[in-house]
């Protein structure tokens, strides 16, 4: 609770500080505010409670996966002050968006009542319209925010619907009086209904097939930043979210709805790694590889007690990843018009550092041993056999295979092709981001019992 | 003390091959080519007195000197075995190398890689001492490979001519076919009595109680002898023998006659336990035998290459001990060995004198009337022809006939095909001298200018030898044989043998001599009353081409292995590997070709999108509700 | 004793290499190998004391994995070839300068580290996790240092990575299902428990899938030829040197215990799979036009034969073919360093455009020929003791295995004496042969060193693998 | 109130309703023009409206209808971002059908 209300806190402020126009030290201030806040949150790790009769309850999952988005939220702040140096007058406003999307993100992880959700998810939503469309004067950017918005609203409308369906059924909000009902012998039809309806607005967020295909085009149009933001926040946070949806409502699932959702895994995986073999645009391969993510995330909904573990840690590996892969890709095409691959050739000669950092993300997508990436699917295949999956387990397998097809495109280009341009200064911030995000990886590849044992 | 005598007489070459390889070059090429040969005498005088002590004591001796491999059911250690048999080998693998050695330090002097040549002679002296003192199959098996290492080396000793090299190629691998036939034999015995260390080997044959693994143990007497039909150019791994005449002079007469090519008759000698109770095996190895010495009499016929007749000469010579193996008389082949050893040694010599002379000539249209150029040469090589073709008094002429007494007591057309295949060796033998130094010159006219008796360290050799070939019978004379006594402990049933010379044996001795004179009466009448000379290569014709081009054999082998495998290797390389190596990258491409066609659906069609998100909802709805 | 030094030995290494700069980095790691040499043979003293050098730690909670090292006979025996033939091939490429060299050494001594770790792993994850990491720094060596067209090698080396990659991956699928049933990823655990036929079949399979390309066994093989010879011949000798030899280790390590109803199955599959490879490697390397191709064509069929050996399931053929293993790693790290000899002379790697060296160089002569005798296993050669060995169990199961296996000796020498000839005798070439320098020369001489000396007294070899491998064996036989 | 429920019964309200949202579904898939696609979303979310009020007299309590009013304004508010974007597609483009925006595909 006290997360929400300082990071509305800090949003505001943000706002304030373009009126007295401190722009300058807006992001120092607001990465520092950030942490004070992810203080906060940890500090709240093992108190459980709830607030204003159960609109939020705060508890291990929510703190954790709140700390995460903090996290991820403050290298993003961090990106944003190199990325929109064009226009400083508007900088408080994205980094004051920003802040407003995590107070979504919070939210949504931290809900106890059905409206609190909503409202989460649509704060959230907007923001990210917003930021798609950002660019205002760039066609592409008002294509990825009109496309991101139609079909958002589109699926918000679905959201609001099956929530609809459930209150119809249980005659409440309070995710802890829905549990308590959803026992009992015989539920109204309307009830799994409306779970199956928020779950596919869910499934949308997290663009999971066949409800994917906005992703690689508003990937590709909005401005790189907010790109870097939906691959990692927003995707983290939508996963967490229909985690909880289905756990916290224990809507026990039905042994057909468990079909589909392996169906939708193994379609996602396959479709997003196969679709992103042939992508020329960085960013839109990136989104084809988060389908295929998404797919190995939602393995986790088929043992719902056990892998909330599991999801904080395929989360974090894969955001970190992420936000690496992005800030050296922001460094890349910093004033270019697209981000074909043909921008990376040479990266080794050029800039070692950055092209190695690179690599190591993708490596830790592609899961190779000793990154993080390679634990998370790890712990993801061990569960889901545990489960009695072992086709899912060798379709992902597979795929993770393919994924090797892609992401080695990615590293033979920046080795094996001759730089096209002559070595660009790089600000101190991105290699920061990108250093200290490839380093927590790694170290979560060390030592993923960190956050393994965090949640059971 | 006999430890280190042994290992003096093993190490003595190697010493002399590593001082050869190391600083020959700086020696000098006459110090190097001493140096070598004291190394091999040394050898030699350790021999002499190995040998005084056997006969004195009739004890082998066994040397054992560290495990060297480990099998499950059984260990192998590297030792040695002195018995009569090896001490015997010993003594003419050493005797007659130095003898080579001596010799070849005047005839290599104007190559310049002379001490290299010294060096794999001794090697080749130090692998072949192994093989012969080796005390079990494994260790014997060092030597027998490494002499064929070192016959490769020296057949290919001048390498810069290709086909040289494919000789020398040939040889080693048609010696390997057969040691793989050795390996799987010594797999098998090692399987069956879990040793193969010879003694104890020999006892648990005596012993008895083996009866139930006699199929297995055929398998093994044959997998043997092939092995020995390899080392000792038997049909029909022979081809490699005349090829390897590409090799200098020496090498031809110490490893290609006396020595080498006799290491399958050892094998079988020291084996002869084992094959004694194999009689099918046996049966087989006669009947190859006997062909392989007709066969190769038979080419030896019309060539006209002097060290090819020899060559040819050698493997039916070999022929023949391999029928007097097959027919269980051991002591006679060895015997043959022996006298054929000296023989076959001079006539290489001698031969080896001839070409020196006439600065590398070796067709023999091209020589004759040498006698008077050349005595020394000329009187040698006579008495080895003559002893050869089995002239009587002449030590071939006691071996020899032996042989052709067992066979005629076991299996007369046997004994036919030996009688034949000595006539013609007597033929050949003398169409060769004839050919060689009767008539006038044939040859250039400044060949004719350098003809010169070879220098006294060539002529000593020839002597020597000339002379053990003629009183070498004297060791295994019919009736009374010093070998036979000697060889009991080895060949236990020599003890209760009968030598009793009833009629049919000088019968036959007769025969055999008479074989003798008709062939060499008929080369007479052919080279020296007509005088007729071999004609051209274009111009011979019939059956006698065929025999000049050695059946043809070389050329089916070609056709129907070394073509095969090659073409076979081309095919794998071009098509089975791409296609293969397509195959994995197939995967790749598929997926890629549907991940372009996949594009297509993502046409940014915001109203496509929407129909797919619709679609999936109603379709996963609908599935729910069935499925309930 | 901690066993673990050695990695951090070797990993340090690493590091300090790629700081110390491209002027002593070659140097610097050459000491870091020595280094990692030595301590395995303080090792090796310590474990002939008896001791039991282990190290166990629990690393992860959740799954339970812990970071648990042994070293048995058989693991040391490995660690000492990776250790010694290390620091062998890194002074090897003292001859030749590479750009960005820090790099390129400290990835050799990580590759190496990563090895190490494979061998002397007993946790099943552990054992994977080094086991991929070996595969990166040879994936950069390859791609980076690399000779001819960019695309080509590129291709090569992709194909390459994923293709064992993919092997590999079902080998951790199968490593998850263990877990699953053992509840832990420890080896002595996996042992304890008991699968069903099928569930043993299965696990086998994704094990062979995994060793069977990474040895590689045909029809498995396609990525070796071209990588081998697109690689830095320092890469090379890793590969074929080391890297291989990891998947064989891992079959009698890992197959072959943890499925051993399976493997007493279907062994005479496997057995007939590793001749196969043995015949149609021979006869492949024959026509090769590329020296460092049939050199790889060559080690195709030899470990073909190792792998058959270890299909066996006797203790002579697991015995042969860890000997052969040793003996192939050293004898094939010296073949490819002559390829490289060559290569630096005359600038060519296809055998036509050789010929004629002897007459210059006969010391350099001598010692190829030396490695070429060795590699067909003449006797008193250390690769005779292990095929030899091999030969013999295979035997045991079959003569016929024997005869087939046994063509090995024929064929190897047709090949490799047709390669001789035409690369070094004939006339004398027309392009100075410098003679070898002296780095070349310690190099070679080393080798050769080492197989003359085993073959003649393998008996310590024997000693320290034996006792393991037996166990291994109980393993393999024990009843479920 | 009540008696009209039991008069007319829940399920038409719920059928009435799932017949406007899927007007709405329908006139989003069809119709091109964004404004009227926009229109579409809204039919949608007030069908659920009403879903909402329906339910919450059917189960006597008032949180269905608190949550219409946050629908609402949420609504509001997307719509406003909406159009917002959309003012800026017609400055660049010209045009608010939604068939232009197919830059990015493939």
């Amino acid at each position: 609770m006290n997360t929400l209300i300082a990071i509305i806190g800090l949003g505001v402020l943000c706002l304030l500080f373009e009126i007295f126009n401190f722009t300058k030290a807006i992001v120092p201030i607001t990465i520092v505010g950030l942490l004070a806040v992810l203080g906060l949150t940890i500090s709240e790790y093992n108190s459980t409670e709830s607030y204003y009769n159960n609109m939020i309850v705060v508890s291990k999952f929510s703190t954790t996966f709140s700390s995460l988005f903090i996290v991820l939220t403050i290298f993003l702040v961090g990106l944003s002050h190199n990325f929109y140096e064009k226009h400083q007058s508007k900088i408080s406003d994205y980094i004051a968006i920003k802040i407003f999307l995590l107070a979504g993100s919070v939210a949504m992880v931290s809900f106890g009542n059905l409206a609190m959700f909503f409202l989460g998810i649509e704060v959230l939503s907007i923001a990210l319209y917003v930021l798609a469309a950002s660019d205002r004067l760039n066609l592409k950017s008002n294509e990825a925010g009109m496309k991101y918005f139609l079909m958002g609203s589109f699926a918000s409308g679905i959201i609001l619907f099956g929530i609809c369906m459930i209150y119809g059924a249980m005659g409440s909000f309070d995710v802890s009086d829905i549990s308590a009902m959803s026992q009992s012998a015989e539920l109204p039809i309307w009830f799994p209904i409306g779970i199956v309806l928020v779950t596919i607005g869910m499934l949308f967020k997290i663009a999971a097939v066949p409800f994917h295909f906005w992703a690689p085009d508003v990937y590709e149009g909005s401005p790189t930043m907010t790109t870097a933001l939906m691959s990692t926040l927003a995707k983290v946070v939508a996963m967490a979210t229909l985690y909880k949806l289905l756990s916290v409502m224990n809507a026990d699932i039905s042994e057909s709805f468990k079909i589909v959702v392996v169906v939708i895994s193994m379609a996602s995986m396959t479709i997003g790694n196969i679709m992103a073999l042939r992508q020329n645009n960085v960013k839109r391969m990136l989104a084809f590889s988060g389908i295929s993510h998404a797919g190995f995330m939602l393995m986790t909904l088929l043992s719902l007690s056990t892998s909330a573990g599991s999801l904080l840690y395929y989360a974090s590996a894969y955001a970190l990843a992420g936000i690496a892969a992005f800030s050296v890709i922001i460094y890349v095409c910093k004033n270019r018009d697209n981000e074909d691959i043909v921008n990376f050739h040479g990266l080794g000669k050029n800039n070692p550092l950055l092209a190695a950092v690179l690599t190591a993300s993708l490596l830790s997508m592609a899961g190779i041993p000793i990154f993080a990436g390679f634990f998370a699917k790890l712990v993801l295949f061990s569960q889901t056999i545990e489960s009695g999956y072992l086709v899912l387990v060798i379709v992902a397998v597979v795929n993770s295979i393919i994924s090797v097809g892609y992401y080695f495109k990615l590293i033979l280009a920046m080795y094996t092709k001759e730089p096209n341009e002559e070595k660009k200064a790089t600000p101190f911030v991105i290699y920061a981001v990108a250093v200290v995000a490839i380093v927590l990886n790694i170290a979560l590849g060390l030592f993923p019992s960190l956050v393994l044992d965090l949640l059971p | 003390m006999n430890t280190n005598l042994a290992l003096l007489l093993l190490l003595a070459p190697f010493l002399g091959f590593l001082i050869n390889v190391f600083f020959g070059k700086s020696l000098g090429k006459t110090v190097s080519g001493i140096i070598g040969t004291l190394a091999v005498s040394v050898s030699f005088a350790v021999t002499l007195y190995f040998f005084s002590q056997i006969s004195a004591s009739k004890q082998a001796i066994q040397i054992q000197l560290f495990d060297w491999i480990q099998i499950s059911n059984f260990k192998v250690d590297f030792g040695f075995l002195l018995d009569q048999l090896s001490v015997l080998w010993l003594l003419f693998v050493t005797g007659i190398g130095s003898l080579i050695h001596l010799y070849s330090i005047r005839y290599m002097h104007d190559d310049e890689k002379v001490h290299s040549f010294f060096a794999y002679l001794n090697l080749f002296v130090f692998f072949m001492i192994t093989l012969v003192i080796g005390s079990n199959l494994l260790v014997m098996f060092i030597g027998w490979e490494g002499v064929g290492l070192c016959s490769y080396l020296l057949i290919g000793f001048w390498y810069k001519n290709q086909d040289f090299n494919d000789a020398a190629k040939k040889a080693f691998i048609m010696n390997r076919i057969g040691d793989l036939g050795l390996l799987v034999g010594i797999f098998i015995v090692g399987m069956l009595f879990n040793t193969l260390d010879f003694t104890a080997l020999k006892t648990i044959f005596l012993t008895g109680g083996i009866e139930d693994k006699v199929t297995m143990i055929s398998v093994a007497a044959f997998a043997l002898f092939i092995g020995a039909c390899g080392k000792s150019a038997q049909i029909p791994l022979y081809t490699w023998l005349p090829d390897a005449m590409a090799g200098p002079t020496p090498v031809s007469a110490l490893i290609h006659a006396a020595t080498m090519v006799t290491a399958g008759i050892f094998m079988i000698t020291r084996m002869n336990f084992l094959f004694d109770i194999t009689p099918d095996v046996q049966a087989i190895i006669a009947v190859v035998g006997a062909v392989t010495a007709l066969f190769a009499a038979t080419i030896g016929l019309v060539q006209n290459d002097i060290k090819k007749v020899l060559a040819y000469s050698t493997v039916s010579q070999l022929g023949l001990m391999f029928l007097a193996l097959g027919l269980g008389a051991y002591e006679v082949a060895v015997f043959h060995v022996i006298t054929h050893a000296f023989f076959k040694a001079c006539l290489f010599l001698g031969s080896g004198s001839v070409i020196h002379a006439l600065g590398g000539e070796q067709d023999m249209r091209n020589m004759g009337g040498l006698k008077k150029a050349m005595p020394i040469t000329f009187v040698t090589m006579l008495i080895a022809s003559l002893a050869i073709s089995g002239v009587p008094l002449f030590s071939g002429f006691f071996s020899k006939d032996e042989i052709l007494l067992v066979a005629f007591h076991h299996n007369i057309p046997l004994w036919v095909i030996g009688s034949v295949a000595s006539i013609m060796t007597a033929f050949y033998m003398f169409r060769l001298m004839f050919l060689t130094f009767f008539k006038e010159f044939r040859g250039t006219v400044e060949q004719k200018h350098h003809l010169h008796e070879s220098p006294s360290l060539i002529t000593i050799p020839l002597i020597v030898l000339a002379i053990f070939a003629t009183v070498g019978g004297l060791i295994s004379l019919p009736g009374n044989s010093w070998l036979n006594e000697y060889l009991t402990p080895i060949l236990p049933k020599l003890a209760n043998a009968e030598h009793h010379l009833g009629n049919t044996e000088y019968m036959l001795m007769a025969i055999a001599v008479i074989g003798g004179i008709v062939g060499i009466g008929l080369a007479y009448a052919k080279y020296i009353k007509q005088n007729s000379v071999p004609s051209t290569d274009a111009a011979i014709t019939g059956f006698s081409k065929v025999l000049y081009n050695k059946y043809y054999i070389d050329e089916i082998y070609d056709a129907i292995i070394v073509k095969p495998i090659n073409v076979l290797s081309v095919f794998f390389r071009d098509k089975v590997e791409t296609s293969l190596s397509a195959l994995v990258f197939g995967f790749g491409k598929v997926t890629n070709e549907i991940s372009y066609q996949g594009k297509k659906l993502q046409t940014g069609s915001i109203g496509l999108y929407l129909f797919a998100f619709v679609i999936g909802l109603c379709a996963i709805v609908s599935y729910l509700f069935l499925a309930q | 004793m901690n066993v673990s030094l050695i990695l951090i030995i070797l990993f340090v290494g690493a590091l300090v290499t790629f700081l110390s700069g491209d002027k002593l980095a070659s140097k610097v790691a050459l000491f870091f190998g020595l280094a990692a040499a030595g301590c395995s043979i303080v090792l090796l003293n310590h474990f002939n004391l008896g001791e039991n050098i282990s190290f166990i730690s629990q690393w992860i909670t959740k799954p339970n994995v812990s970071f648990a090292l042994k070293a048995d006979g058989l693991s040391l025996a490995m660690v000492l070839l990776t250790t010694i033939l290390t620091a062998i091939i890194t002074f090897s490429s003292f001859g030749n300068v590479y750009k960005n060299a820090k790099s390129f050494y400290a990835l050799i001594l990580f590759m190496s580290f990563a090895m190490v770790g494979t061998f002397l792993a007993s946790d099943g994850l552990l054992y994977y996790i080094f086991w991929e990491l070996s595969l990166i720094p040879i994936y950069f060596i390859t791609l980076v240092w690399g000779n001819g067209d960019v695309e080509e090698r590129r291709k090569a080396v992709v194909k390459f990575f994923i293709y064992t990659l993919a092997g590999s991956l079902f080998m951790l699928v199968a490593f998850v299902y263990l877990y699953q049933k053992a509840g832990s990823f420890l080896i002595e655990d996996l042992y304890k428990i008991n699968l069903s036929a099928t569930e043993q079949l299965w696990i086998f399979l994704a094990f062979f899938l995994a060793y069977a390309i990474k040895i590689p066994l045909i029809p498995f093989h396609t990525w070796q030829a071209n990588v081998y010879q697109k690689a830095p011949t320092v890469g090379t000798m890793l590969l074929s040197g080391i890297m291989l030899k990891m998947g064989l280790y891992s079959i009698i390590r890992w197959q072959l215990p943890l499925a051993p109803a399976a493997a007493h199955e279907y062994k005479y599959i496997f057995i007939a799979i590793g001749l196969a490879g043995v015949i149609y490697g021979s006869i492949v390397a024959l026509r090769q036009r590329d020296l460092k191709k049939l050199l790889a064509y060559s080690s195709l069929a030899h470990v073909g034969l190792i792998a058959a050996g270890t299909y066996t399931l006797t203790l002579d053929g697991l015995r042969g073919a860890v000997l052969q293993m040793i003996a192939h790693g050293f004898v094939v790290v010296g073949l490819f360093y002559v390829a490289e000899i060559i290569f630096r002379r005359y600038e060519t790697r296809v055998i036509a455009e050789m010929g004629g060296i002897r007459t210059q160089t006969p010391r350099f002569t001598s010692m190829f020929l030396i490695l070429v005798m060795a590699s067909i296993s003449l006797p008193a050669t250390f690769n005779f003791v292990g095929e030899f060995t091999v030969l013999y169990s295979l035997s045991q199961i079959n003569i016929w295995f024997a005869v087939l296996g046994g063509t090995t000796i024929i064929l190897g020498a047709y090949y490799m004496l047709r390669m001789f000839q035409h690369a070094m005798l004939g006339e004398t070439n027309s392009k100075v042969f410098a003679d070898v320098t002296i780095n070349e020369g310690i190099t070679l001489v080393v080798i050769i060193a080492v197989l003359l000396f085993f073959g003649m007294f393998p008996k310590p070899i024997l000693d320290l693998i034996t006792p393991s491998l037996e166990e291994i064996l109980n393993q393999i036989n024990r009843i479920n | 109130m009540n008696n009209i429920l039991n008069q007319i019964g829940i399920e038409n309200y719920i059928f009435l309703s799932v017949i406007l949202f899927s007007i709405g579904v329908f006139g989003v898939l069809y119709r091109r023009n964004a404004i009227i696609v926009f229109m579409s979303i809204e039919i949608m979310l007030n069908a659920v409206n009403l879903l909402f009020v329906a339910f919450s007299t059917y189960h006597q309590d008032a949180e269905g209808q608190v949550f219409v009013f946050f629908s609402m304004a949420v609504a509001a508010a997307e719509v406003a971002v909406g159009l917002a974007i959309l003012v800026s597609i017609f400055r660049n483009l010209g045009s608010i059908t939604i068939d232009n925006l197919k830059n990015l595909k493939g």
